[in-house]
């Protein structure tokens, strides 16, 4: 049958790794509609939530993998795949298990994860530091001293575009790595508010606020723009999640040579892992019915998870797959992902509300250099404090 | 039933403001009846209402006999034309005669019939192919007429449909509506503030002040024996020239005294007592002030000429008379300089006498 | 008089009852959707309701919330400029313009369809256009420079304390047109004499605008600020493809503020908040002027 | 006095003026071309149109460049080598998601969601302010006020309560729907322009037509709509820009397989890949806005007549 | 220098319209000139541009002897005042007179000192204070009259000043304006299409047709000599009578013969010769038909009543009279039944004999 899947993925990268997705859903004898909104989750999102409460859903829809449809799930707007989960083992396959966990309530499996992205990346671009005379740095301490040789250089040290998400997963990244792991599941997990208006997190704040420094003047408001600097060398590095990689590999730019990652920032090896997945509302024909199921066996099906993966530049699902064709930055995050070093991302943590605000402070804080490391720290921690 | 639309009790109030207030009128069939007050007395809305376009607050409103208050207006068996013509300007003319009709779903050779009728009557067939815009005043003013007159109507409503016309289409058009009075039988109503208009072609008329009827009679009683000062004042124009005194005893005759100069009544018909002392007003028309011209047993009166207004068939003169000015009219042939000196005469037998507190008629 | 039998007022719901029902289509919309709408929103705004409204109230806690948000304050800020400036600015424009246009010149058709033209595109697509005009490396910033005013800048879009401007440069673009248009049959309006007789009293063009055709353009103004300060209270289009709300949050404006909570955040309830505040004011703004415009007198 | 039917020969006085006559100013007073007044008139004009045309100027000659150019970055610079490949592309090859068939997808689907909407808009508002001008019942105006009010009410703010309404009506997701939609949100604003229209128009009209014994909807479709076109042509210039450059409405309340030309347009604008191919963005943005400009242009003169009757009266 | 206003060659075209053509005419200091003619013959054209509203597309204009063909109107020494009044309705009406006084630096206790002789001149006191809206039509006429008063100019000009106002009050004003021409002995040029206003108003009167003057002279001369017959059919309400026909030898003298019935035209001052055989036309005005009325040597003819209109003052007869129709006046007090029988006879000394062809008086 033809299932309508809405999505918004829309960039190069994004667009190449659905046609796998489509692909491979066609080769079952369904169809795959394709409903890609660009401008993001928040042009989709009311789109998606529109349709669904009014009653005419879509037959797939991407979702930031979190708490974002836990509501649509409790009004049973939702369709139940514990049965396609069972069937599929996907307890057994899907790695790591957290990312099954965000999709199931009451026990019931809701949503499908289609791949783990990771935010804690520092991409650089090799010829920038070359031409400012620096050595490639190996962590975010030494990219923050080369900073103002780039600068002499005519070379911005760090893009960072203007949509509020971004300067929010800077900051995040930042929190994680500087501040290690149980900085993060204090202040996150626990929603500790001392924490987070403690001494730890002040040196958090410092470094946002070098950071903010660093990226004065890239004027861009996309993410992949301010990619698109570092890969032009407009810029020397971006902190970025790791589908960025996808806009190098569509560049023709090869990892390690070109442009260097590091994940972690270089400075702790976790990241986080978040991701996107696809839910499926509850439709009333039959027929739709089983396309969804098609759908979603499909999805996690481990070639088409090589196949997107590699087009998205994200990491699969499932530990059991073979990524021999897989570069150098993403064979960096599969190791640490093996390791057990990935932590819930701060998406699934938060609601989106209380993300919504963090960001709305973020935004705030890297647009202008009037807002002073303590101030913001204040009202961070009370974010915090008033979290869900 | 000799009454063709009769009127009981009306009240309409906009809001606050009332327009009509307990009027009562009969109008008897066939007979042209001319609503005639100044601007903003009600005629329009009087009209208004008998048609139903306007719903009275109180009473109750009869065409033929029949309770037609809450009527539709094309139920009501009337006509309307209006100042403005009010012509549907997309249409033609033929098209405009026959809205009505085929709105009423009336068989198409008696469409035919009618307008035929009507465009013989009103001399329009020329013109049924063309539309509003390209005719002028008159012609479309006749189209208008012919717009109630297809609809062979027991009443037709006419609010002002002359005022938007020049001095001579004007009277050429009144005389027109006259001959279609005099041949159609219908019974007409139409509102004017044009008192020639009223005069040449009511068989009564109807003045109104602030929504309520002063006098209603035929025209030649009207003209020579209004009610009250305000009936006196309205009609007539130039209008009636005023003179404010008192009844006095005189060589015992009971005499008019203003400013020191006194008025023989000889010939005035009183209607109540003369009694010496009241306060009274004095109209006199001026047509019925004679200058130079001694009649017999005229009493004369000094008078100075102020401006002279030559009308053509007849002339104008503003005359300075102790404390007054005074219109008359005299022949059109003989002309008389400002600052000229005459003598003039009333003629007082058609003269009126109002008292000055009530301002009706003695 | 026999026979002239008393008549009952009929029941008044039923006279003109076609008018009435060919009625009902706006009645459902201006009671069913705006008011009805309107006041689901301000219930809700009282509620915690998430993605999907709930029931749950919790009194003023978003509006406390909503006051004590740097963000809001700052929208409310940027309405407040973007909306007195572009309420002036584009009177005043659409004005002058108008002004000129009426003063019987050649190729009058031309001057005014490249006036109206931007009202026609849509600002998904002119938001870019200006974006990149109003871009400092590429845009008039740029070639000013390059023709040898190397201190020259003109960046509002990427200048937090400037950027509302930026945005108003191009509302104003867009919008003028119509006003002019507007303007233009308003002044088509007057009556010619009242132009002779400023002219026989010598009293100079601009007075004569300024003292007395003005005045007189009452309605149209009315109409205009009808259109303008609707567009101006919905504002975001324009901005979302400008800026994004962006340097940071230097542009951010209300309706976008809703938008973002009701459907980004998914806090229903302080974008019900917010967007309870806007009707408010417009609310206390408009019902006072509605009803002397529109209930205060009849016509016949 | 005698008779002088024939004035051009002498008449009294004429001669004290003879002497003048050869001299002295005479005919028409003789204008400069380059008056102050005119370089004033013509100097503002042109300037204020350079300020309209400079982003149309600045559209098209991109939209004609090829990205090497569009990237050397002088945006008013013309175009060294004229390509039509933009069009091409942002007609029928841009992609968004999986379709790469540029607005060609989504041009019909506009057309098809313009017409009915525009017409259907516009005939609800048209006799809603028929009814207002001269139809007045208890209540009327207060919808009416109503109505004004809600013109000043975000879109984003009635989704929500339009959705449900829409579901509960069981149009949601259809045609209907989103032409509901748009008569909803194109109702006050185009009944205040068609009330304030008809309330200009002569009141006898409409006496004279019931008494000719046409009810409502004779004397709205027999009298007033004919009357009506210059009106008619500035709601539908209102409606056609508005509906055609409507992106929410026309995402939230569609599928894709309907969804309009500004989905794609959008799509196109902000499927950022690499460097944005801003040639094909200003095609698509030309390509888009055709639509209401002919609709302008072919109404040019008719538009500013109506507005003037819809707007003079308050 | 006796002429105020002069205009020479004066020519006026609207792209291909030629409104004025090759246009004369002196206009005396203190004069009172009105201009007549039917709506659109170009009268406020030409008032227009004696004011310096509209340019001459050749031709001068002189103001007290000064060529003023190209300046401004305000420098001419005009004012003006409008049919629509085009008061300046958000000011008060001492604003709208002292506007243009305040414009043009005129000290403050001088306009204080014009504008109270202007609201003493027109009894506008009380409503100094008022706008426009608050103001009746007369009021408002009065107070645009005034803003031209205190301007204290040579020349007024008028247009159509009281065409907006009902014939009650266009009476009165009508009275006020002539006193104010007395009074101030300014020049004024007058712009209507009514006759009445013409007749009583003017010193002389120029009657236009398709931009060119018919006929310059002084009231009675226009309405007892019209010098053609567009000028006869013009003047007068209820209009002249005409009757077509030829001059026939009979009995030895020249008669007018229609219809086979032949009128005497003894008494007639022909300008022309009487040429038997010659086609004309006799236009013998309402008021110069006598009915029933033996005069000495007065010849008789039959005729039957068809219309009878009262106007009060008198009554208006429409006889039917061998295949014509015509009007005739007769006094108030006797009325007459349409079908009534009676005899006619025309007062030759004033009646007027045209040639069919060229359609001059003869
Ligand atoms: N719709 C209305 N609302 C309020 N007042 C009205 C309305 N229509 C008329 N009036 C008032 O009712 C009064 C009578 O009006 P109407 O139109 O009947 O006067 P009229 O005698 O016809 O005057 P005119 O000679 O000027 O036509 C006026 O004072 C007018 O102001
Ligand atoms: N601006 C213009 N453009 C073209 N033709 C014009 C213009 N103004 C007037 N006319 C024409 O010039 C002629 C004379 O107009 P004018 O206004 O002088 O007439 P009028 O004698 O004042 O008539 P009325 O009694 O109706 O006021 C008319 O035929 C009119 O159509
Ligand atoms: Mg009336
Ligand atoms: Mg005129």
């Amino acid at each position: 049958a033809d299932l309508e899947v809405t999505h918004w993925w829309t960039s190069g990268g994004e667009a190449a790794a659905v046609a796998e997705f489509a692909k491979a859903f066609d080769a079952t004898g369904n169809k795959w509609v394709d409903g890609a909104i660009a401008g993001g989750g928040s042009t989709a999102r009311p789109i998606m939530i529109s349709r669904i409460t009014g009653g005419d859903p879509m037959g797939a829809t991407q979702f930031n993998h979190g708490r974002q449809a836990q509501e649509l799930v409790e009004a049973g707007l939702m369709r139940d795949l514990t049965d396609v989960a069972e069937k599929g083992n996907w307890k057994e396959v899907i790695k790591p298990a957290s990312l099954l966990d965000s999709c199931t309530i009451d026990g019931r499996i809701y949503c499908v994860p289609v791949n783990i992205h990771s935010w804690q990346w520092l991409w650089l671009n090799n010829e920038a530091f070359e031409k400012a005379g620096v050595a490639v740095p190996k962590d975010w301490n030494e990219f923050v001293a080369a900073g103002p040789k780039l600068k002499e250089a005519g070379i911005h040290p760090l893009a960072l575009g203007g949509q509020p998400w971004q300067a929010n997963g800077l900051f995040d990244t930042l929190l994680l790595a500087l501040g290690g792991k149980e900085l993060h599941e204090k202040v996150y997990v626990e929603k500790d508010a001392e924490a987070a208006a403690g001494p730890e997190v002040a040196k958090i704040f410092e470094a946002a606020a070098q950071a903010r420094e660093l990226s004065i003047g890239t004027n861009v408001q996309d993410w992949n723009q301010a990619t698109n600097m570092v890969i032009t060398g407009k810029a020397a590095g971006q902190v970025m999640g790791d589908w960025a990689q996808g806009e190098f590999q569509i560049a023709g730019k090869v990892a390690g040579k070109d442009y260097s990652c590091l994940p972690g920032l270089g400075v702790s090896q976790y990241i986080t892992t978040g991701g996107d997945a696809f839910y499926f509302p509850v439709l009333k024909d039959e027929e739709g019915s089983k396309a969804q199921d098609a759908l979603a066996e499909v999805l996690v099906a481990p070639e088409t998870q090589v196949a997107f993966n590699l087009k998205k530049g994200s990491l699969p699902i499932r530990g059991d797959v073979d990524l021999a064709s897989a570069n150098d930055c993403m064979k960096k995050g599969l190791e640490i992902v093996a390791q057990g070093n990935a932590l819930t991302s701060t998406d699934q943590l938060l609601s989106p509300d209380s993300q919504s605000q963090k960001q709305d402070l973020m935004t705030e804080f890297f647009s202008s250099t009037s807002m002073t490391p303590e101030a913001a720290q204040e009202r961070f921690a009370e974010i915090i404090s008033s979290a869900d | 039933m000799n009454n063709s639309v009769s009127i009981r009790d009306l009240s309409l109030s906009f809001g606050a403001v009332k327009v009509l207030q307990n009027m009562n009128l009969d109008i008897r069939d066939g007979e042209f009846l001319v609503l005639l007050g100044s601007s903003g007395c009600g005629k329009s809305t009087l009209l208004n209402c008998i048609a139903g376009l306007l719903e009275p607050t109180d009473g109750q409103i009869f065409i033929k006999g029949r309770n037609v208050t809450w009527e539709e207006p094309k139920d009501r068996g009337i006509g309307m034309v209006f100042q403005s013509y009010a012509l549907y300007p997309q249409m033609t003319v033929e098209k405009n005669l026959s809205f009505g009709l085929r709105v009423a779903k009336v068989p198409k050779e008696d469409i035919q019939r009618r307008i035929a009728r009507a465009a013989d009557i009103l001399q329009i067939q020329p013109l049924l192919k063309r539309k509003p815009a390209e005719l002028s005043g008159g012609q479309r003013q006749r189209v208008a007429i012919g717009r109630a007159l297809v609809r062979d109507v027991d009443v037709f409503l006419f609010d002002e449909p002359l005022s938007n016309l020049d001095a001579k289409l004007r009277s050429e058009l009144r005389v027109e509506i006259k001959r279609l009075h005099h041949s159609l039988k219908n019974t007409m109503i139409y509102v004017t503030h044009d008192q020639i208009e009223a005069l040449t072609l009511a068989d009564r008329i109807a003045i109104m002040k602030s929504g309520v009827i002063q006098q209603l009679d035929d025209p030649v009683t009207i003209y020579n024996r209004p009610v009250n000062l305000f009936v006196a004042g309205f009609i007539g124009s130039p209008s009636m020239n005023f003179l404010h005194g008192e009844l006095v005893e005189e060589g015992g005759r009971t005499v008019f005294k203003t400013h020191g100069v006194s008025f023989s009544l000889d010939g005035y018909e009183a209607e109540g007592a003369l009694t010496p002392g009241r306060k009274v007003v004095l109209g006199v028309r001026p047509e019925h002030i004679h200058v130079d011209n001694h009649q017999a047993g005229a009493e004369m009166h000094d008078a100075v000429v102020d401006i002279e207004e030559p009308m053509g068939a007849d002339n104008l003169l503003w005359l300075k008379h102790a404390g007054h000015t005074m219109s008359v009219r005299t022949g059109g042939a003989k002309r008389f300089a400002p600052g000229t000196k005459l003598q003039m005469s009333f003629d007082m037998s058609v003269a009126s006498l109002f008292d000055a507190e009530t301002e009706e008629r003695i | 008089m026999t026979g002239l039998a008393p008549a009952k007022r009929p029941n008044q719901l039923f006279r003109n009852l076609t008018a009435k029902i060919a009625s009902i289509p706006m009645i459902l919309i201006a009671l069913g959707i705006f008011l009805g709408g309107s006041l689901w929103t301000v219930v809700y705004s009282f509620t915690n309701s998430k993605l999907l409204p709930r029931a749950t109230f919790v009194g003023f806690d978003q509006f406390e919330r909503l006051w004590a948000s740097s963000r809001w304050i700052i929208s409310i800020q940027n309405l407040a400029i973007y909306g007195i400036l572009s309420l002036i600015f584009s009177m005043v424009i659409g004005f002058l313009l108008a002004a000129l246009m009426d003063q019987k010149i050649r190729f009058e058709n031309t001057f005014r369809t490249i006036f109206l033209y931007p009202f026609a595109l849509s600002f998904i697509v002119t938001g870019l256009v200006w974006q990149w005009i109003l871009n400092p490396e590429f845009g008039v910033q740029g070639i000013v420079r390059s023709l040898g005013w190397e201190s020259f800048t003109f960046d509002p879009l990427y200048n937090p304390d400037i950027v509302i401007y930026g945005i108003l440069i191009a509302g104003l673009w867009q919008g003028t047109g119509l006003v002019m248009c507007l303007m233009l049959a308003g002044l088509r309006g007057i009556d010619e004499d009242i132009w002779k007789a400023a002219r026989v009293d010598g009293i100079p063009m601009w007075r004569t605008y300024l003292f007395i055709v003005i005045p007189m353009m009452r309605p149209v103004f009315i109409t205009t600020l009808v259109i303008i300060a609707s567009g101006i209270v919905k504002v975001y289009d324009l901005v979302v493809a400008q800026t994004s709300g962006g340097p940071g949050n230097a542009s951010e404006v209300p309706a976008k503020y809703v938008y973002d909570y009701m459907f980004q955040a998914q806090n229903l309830g302080q974008g019900f908040a917010a967007s309870t505040m806007m009707l408010l004011t417009v609310a206390i703004i408009i019902i006072p002027w509605a009803y002397l415009e529109f209930g205060g007198k009849k016509r016949g | 006095m005698a008779n002088i039917s024939t004035l051009n020969t002498t008449a009294a006085g004429f001669d004290a003026v003879s002497d003048q006559v050869a001299s002295g100013p005479r005919g028409r007073k003789p204008r400069r071309v380059l008056s102050a007044r005119n370089i004033m008139l013509y100097g503002t004009l042109f300037v204020a149109a350079l300020y309209y045309l400079l982003p149309l100027y600045v559209m098209v000659v991109t939209s004609l460049k090829g990205m090497p150019e569009v990237r050397m970055g002088n945006i008013f610079a013309p175009p060294m080598e004229i390509t039509f490949e933009p069009w091409v592309k942002a007609w029928a090859e841009a992609c968004t998601g999986l379709n790469c068939d540029g607005l060609s997808r989504g041009f019909w689907n506009s057309v098809r969601i313009l017409i009915p909407s525009v017409v259907v808009s516009i005939a609800v508002a048209s006799v809603s302010g028929y009814s207002l001008a001269n139809w007045r019942f208890k209540g009327s105006e207060l919808f009416f006020s109503i109505l004004i009010i809600g013109a000043f009410i975000p879109y984003q703010v009635m989704i929500y309560p339009v959705v449900i309404a829409l579901r509960e009506l069981g149009v949601y997701g259809t045609l209907t729907g989103l032409v509901i939609v748009h008569t909803i949100f194109g109702m006050p604003i185009l009944t205040l322009l068609f009330r304030n229209y008809f309330a200009s128009l002569p009141v006898e009209l409409f006496k004279a037509a019931r008494i000719d014994g046409a009810g409502f909807w004779q004397i709205y479709f027999r009298i007033m709509l004919p009357m009506a076109l210059p009106i008619f042509v500035v709601a539908m210039i209102l409606q056609v820009t508005g509906i055609w450059n409507d992106f929410l409405f026309g995402v939230v309340f569609t599928r894709p397989d309907v969804y309009p030309m500004t989905v794609q347009l959008n799509n196109i604008v902000n499927s950022v890949q690499g460097v944005k191919e801003y040639n094909v963005n200003m095609a698509a943005t030309l390509l888009t806005g055709a639509v209401p400009l002919i609709v302008y242009f072919l109404s040019g003169r008719l538009f500013v007549r109506g507005i003037a009757a819809g707007a003079v009266k308050g």
